[in-house]
């Protein structure tokens, strides 16, 4: 059910941000992810941050061990691939806004450009701690998308939360949908935000992942396992569980705060 | 429509199909969707004396639709944690069986201790785990283990207790024994196979812990064998378990001798609406057969076979 | 094209694709017949002292394309009937290795004796049918007799032994290590799965003699760890068998340690064309891989796991 | 992989023979067979007789200890079948001679029907031990078949073996093809006399069978399978090899003289 790819390009994004594209032929949809394994290392679920055609791609943050160790790899390393798993954004809204914070926008950034293929009209808000490592800005610009971007020094856009961004830009607009997808915090403010206008918020949320099958139990989050209940939920549906952005559940299963 | 109620060691259930140990097992919420969905009862993940992060992925490979391959190592919060989870489940009126795992007959005692304490209707030992070091089939493969584990453990709790056995067993028919004389009040039988996978492109096993164990429709007649020769060895009940995925699979561990059931790997290719199916298939099997009562059938095929 | 040639136990093979005991093996023409379809050698039905006629049917039961059960019950015309069938093979050129079962190691040790005076290459030692009372898994399941008979044949053979381990067993690769003292050239793993079918509208086993053995697609993972775990516990060659369909099956049993292959079910599915297109299928993987001989691939799988 | 039916209907044929009828489905062509379990018993191969529809039939010689058992069978009996198994025969031929004798008739019965229903002009040869041994002769004549009749006794028609019968044929008339089924002794003769006049000759044999799926080997005859390569042999196939009506295999695979 593996398969075994050699990565054919790398760029990397930001100080702390690779892409990886590699061949791979199974179809996807923006919002869908694999599993990457890294052999003799480990198997990460990771989003499709190019999910078009025959070369795919995923765009991945050094934050442990493993995401560290995607950092070094090379043109023609071999990886195994999984997938793709998961749920998919509903991409018929006209007027999306859609809300990334760090690795985030990975997933994020092919939605975009396939709702700018149909027609439609995409505000981003893009956040990170500072300019050089806003992800996928100029990709989205070229794809037509009005980016806007909050850092955290300021030392591009707007300075503080991207949350703030979201909240004016919920003052003097109207969207039909907000896509998100960022540490749960930033999701759930947005959610607040966005709750009191009608607006409805379609997160991307992360968990330990094992079998990506629904059956280990590992990504359980309230009554839903993420990995084939999600990776994509409705925000409501979330803020009803007593886990989302409150706690999440280590490999043994622990429930643990964030 | 037929009776699919069974009293397995004193405990009634609704019907014959359990949860497997390790497959929705670790958060109360997936007990309970599992319950909610038609479990006839749950068991819990396998429950140790620490949190045990389990081994690094790759953990499982998949064969079609007829097998799976896993090595999780056995992750789980550890018996501090749990609790919890299995209140959840309790709350939801779900019938909770739990499942620990420990290294000798103490540390099997105290977990099972620990773990009636959360008012689970019965307490199971993973005695068969064909992949954790130290643990599983490591303490389950010989019979006077078997006899020594069960019985410290049965005089630590009231409720009952069942042995789940290894197939990876030259007579795995003698461990139930084994089970029996040590004072089970029944027997599962049987976990995963052991096996192992190779990506011949990387040149290495496929998941990271080498060796695996095999589960899904693959292992049902090697479950079957299992459960036919325990049948006609012990006289306590007999729990099915491998590769069960339709009421007629169902049946035929039933006639085989099983009085209730397990199902696992089928919620991988089904999610746990698998359980409502399971239950109408064999409901309908048995009208079909005009068998009145499921318990009727434990068994039936051994008359034709003496 | 890679080189597919392997020495085994000193018997140069021209590929390493075995006909597996029990399949196209009880004639003459049928031997010729796999090997003329590009086997590599075959391995013919398991030969006792006397004519037998095995269980009455139903002897056998298909899973899809995944699995086959069965209970043949170890048919065979004796050992004064058979030489005439060896000889009509290695007329044809055939590599031919002569299989035997017995119930005691001087039975197995006459008979090992009798068939090599037919000028098979090698002799195998059925110590793992699971279903033939008094035979197989009954003489083979412990080290000891594994042993003794093992060294009982080795002593009145001047041929290669081989070994045919049972899966049925808590450590197969301690059957080998009991194998390999006594003197064998090299094991063969696995047999089937001992394993059970039930008609549920007849309540009764399928197979005539209840229980049987599986082979097929389902029993790869279990053959691919036991030759793993064999390869790291003796020095002499592991012969790979069990649900091998694919070149991509071959090569995974070689990277998991075996130096050949034996294949039956496989052509149940798809006659013995399938060793034409074994070799193709296993050649090609090798070309894409890099590799140049098959035999630099064994146990290719350990080096990165130790 | 196994049915188990009901027996819908049975039909003494002759003192010695019955025909069973049975709901199954598969499609099937005539030369092909089932293997038939009854259960606690046996299963046996039985060429199927009636091979049209969902109510098929297989007719049953009473010979040895699980044939006679078929006797005994009622109105619904369980019994298990798979199958069909085997290849058919060729029904193309216009002018068709079918050469029967005892049971064998009954996989020629089918085939003839068919042929005579495409428009094929078939004659059929009958051999019994006596008149009331005689199978589907009403039933041949019925499907509009021309039928000649040998009986050893003298009690229908010529006396004497049927093979007198066909050599009488072959030299008073011209035919494309023959079909015949019966021992193989019979069979052979058939072949001697056919293959003088260029009449291509198709035998339906038997060999004992356990898995009917070319892999035991129970049925290997010279280089063949019956199970899979036939049972339906041209002749010409068949007398090249060492064992067509001289060698058998029992049960243990031994070679046993006819
Ligand atoms: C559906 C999904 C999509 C994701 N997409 C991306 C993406 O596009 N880009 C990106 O950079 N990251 C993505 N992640 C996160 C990624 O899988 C890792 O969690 C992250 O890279 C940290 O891994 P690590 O092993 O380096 O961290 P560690 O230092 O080992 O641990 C840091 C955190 O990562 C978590 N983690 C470790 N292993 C896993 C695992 N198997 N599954 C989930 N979390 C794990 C740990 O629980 C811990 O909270 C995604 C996660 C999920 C569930
Ligand atoms: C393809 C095929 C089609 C057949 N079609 C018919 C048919 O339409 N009508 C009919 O009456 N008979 C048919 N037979 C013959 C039938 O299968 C039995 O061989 C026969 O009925 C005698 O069986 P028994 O067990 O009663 O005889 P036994 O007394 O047990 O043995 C008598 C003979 O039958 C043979 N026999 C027993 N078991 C089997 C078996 N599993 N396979 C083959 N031979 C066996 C024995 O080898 C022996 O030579 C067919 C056989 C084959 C191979
Ligand atoms: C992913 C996975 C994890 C498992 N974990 C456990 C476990 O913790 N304890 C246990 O006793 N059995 C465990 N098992 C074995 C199952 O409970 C069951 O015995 C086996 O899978 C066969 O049933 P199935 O074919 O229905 O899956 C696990 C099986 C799987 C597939
Ligand atoms: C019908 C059948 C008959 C068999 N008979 C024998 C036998 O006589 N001796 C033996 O050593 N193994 C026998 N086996 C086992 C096979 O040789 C082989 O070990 C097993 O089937 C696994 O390989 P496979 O999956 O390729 O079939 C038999 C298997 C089958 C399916
Ligand atoms: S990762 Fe196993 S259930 Fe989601
Ligand atoms: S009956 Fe088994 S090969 Fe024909």
């Amino acid at each position: 059910m593996r398969t075994v790819v050699e990565v054919t390009e790398t760029v990397v994004e930001t100080p702390s941000t690779i892409t990886l594209r590699f061949p791979y032929e199974p179809p996807a949809d923006p919002g869908q992810f694999v599993m990457v394994w890294i052999p003799g290392d480990d198997e990460l679920p990771m989003s499709l941050s190019y999910t078009e055609g025959g070369s795919k791609g995923v765009t991945v943050k050094a934050m442990g061990e493993t995401s560290r160790r995607f950092l070094s790899l090379r043109r023609g390393t071999p990886i195994g691939l999984r997938g793709p798993y998961g749920n998919r954004f509903d991409l018929s809204p006209h007027r999306v806004l859609v809300v990334g914070g760090g690795s985030g926008t990975a997933v994020l950034a092919p939605a975009a450009e396939r709702a700018l293929a149909r027609g439609a009209f995409v505000t981003v808000a893009l956040g990170a701690t500072r300019a050089d490592e806003l992800l996928f800005r100029d990709r989205l610009r070229a794809a037509g998308a009005r980016v806007e971007v909050a850092t955290d020094d300021g030392s591009e856009g707007t300075r503080g939360y991207v949350t703030a961004l979201v909240s004016s830009l919920l003052e003097r607009e109207t969207f039909d949908a907000i896509w998100t997808c960022g540490p749960e915090i930033m999701m759930s403010k947005v959610a607040s935000a966005a709750s009191p206008k009608g607006v409805p918020v379609f997160c991307s949320v992360e968990r330990h992942m094992k079998c990506a099958l629904g059956m280990c139990d590992a990504c359980a989050l309230g009554p839903y396992h993420v990995c084939v209940d999600g990776p994509v939920f409705r925000a409501d549906r979330l803020t009803s569980t007593e886990d989302f952005a409150r706690f999440h559940r280590d490999p043994s299963g622990r429930r643990v705060p964030f | 429509m037929a009776d699919l109620g069974v009293r397995l060691a004193g405990v009634a259930l609704r019907n014959p199909f359990l949860l497997a140990s390790g497959i929705w097992g670790e958060s109360g919420a997936s007990l309970s969707g599992a319950w909610n969905a038609g479990a006839g009862g749950v068991i819990t993940k396998s429950i140790g004396s620490t949190p045990r992060p389990g081994y690094p992925n790759p953990t499982i490979e998949v064969y079609e639709t007829w097998g799976l391959l896993n090595a999780m190592g056995l992750p789980n919060p550890g018996i501090d944690e749990y609790p919890r989870e299995i209140e959840a489940a309790r709350r939801a009126g779900a019938t909770v069986i739990g499942s620990v795992f420990g290294g000798d007959e103490e540390e099997f005692a105290r977990l099972a201790h620990q773990i009636e304490a959360t008012g689970v209707a019965a307490v199971e030992l993973n005695l068969s785990c064909p992949h954790a070091e130290g643990f599983g089939t490591e303490v389950g493969s010989e019979p006077e283990d078997v006899e020594r584990i069960v019985r410290a453990v049965v005089r630590s709790v009231r409720v009952p207790v069942i042995a789940k056995i290894t197939p990876n067993a030259a007579d795995p028919a003698g461990l139930a024994e084994a089970a029996e004389r040590g004072g089970a009040a029944a027997v599962s039988a049987i976990n995963t196979l052991r096996a192992l996978a190779i990506d011949v492109t990387l040149r290495r096993p496929v998941l990271a812990h080498g060796l695996g164990g095999l589960s899904g429709a693959a292992i049902k007649p090697v479950g079957l064998a299992c459960v036919w020769q325990i049948y006609r060895r012990v006289k306590i009940p007999v729990i099915g378990v491998g590769g069960i995925r339709t009421g007629l699979d169902a049946l035929e561990y039933i006639m085989a001798g099983a009085r209730a059931l397990q199902v696992g790997t089928a919620i991988t290719f089904g999610g746990v609406a698998v359980f409502g199916r399971l239950n109408q298939e064999l409901s309908d099997r048995l009208d079909q057969l005009g068998i009145a009562r499921l318990e009727d059938a434990v068994g039936a095929a051994h008359a034709a076979h003496l």
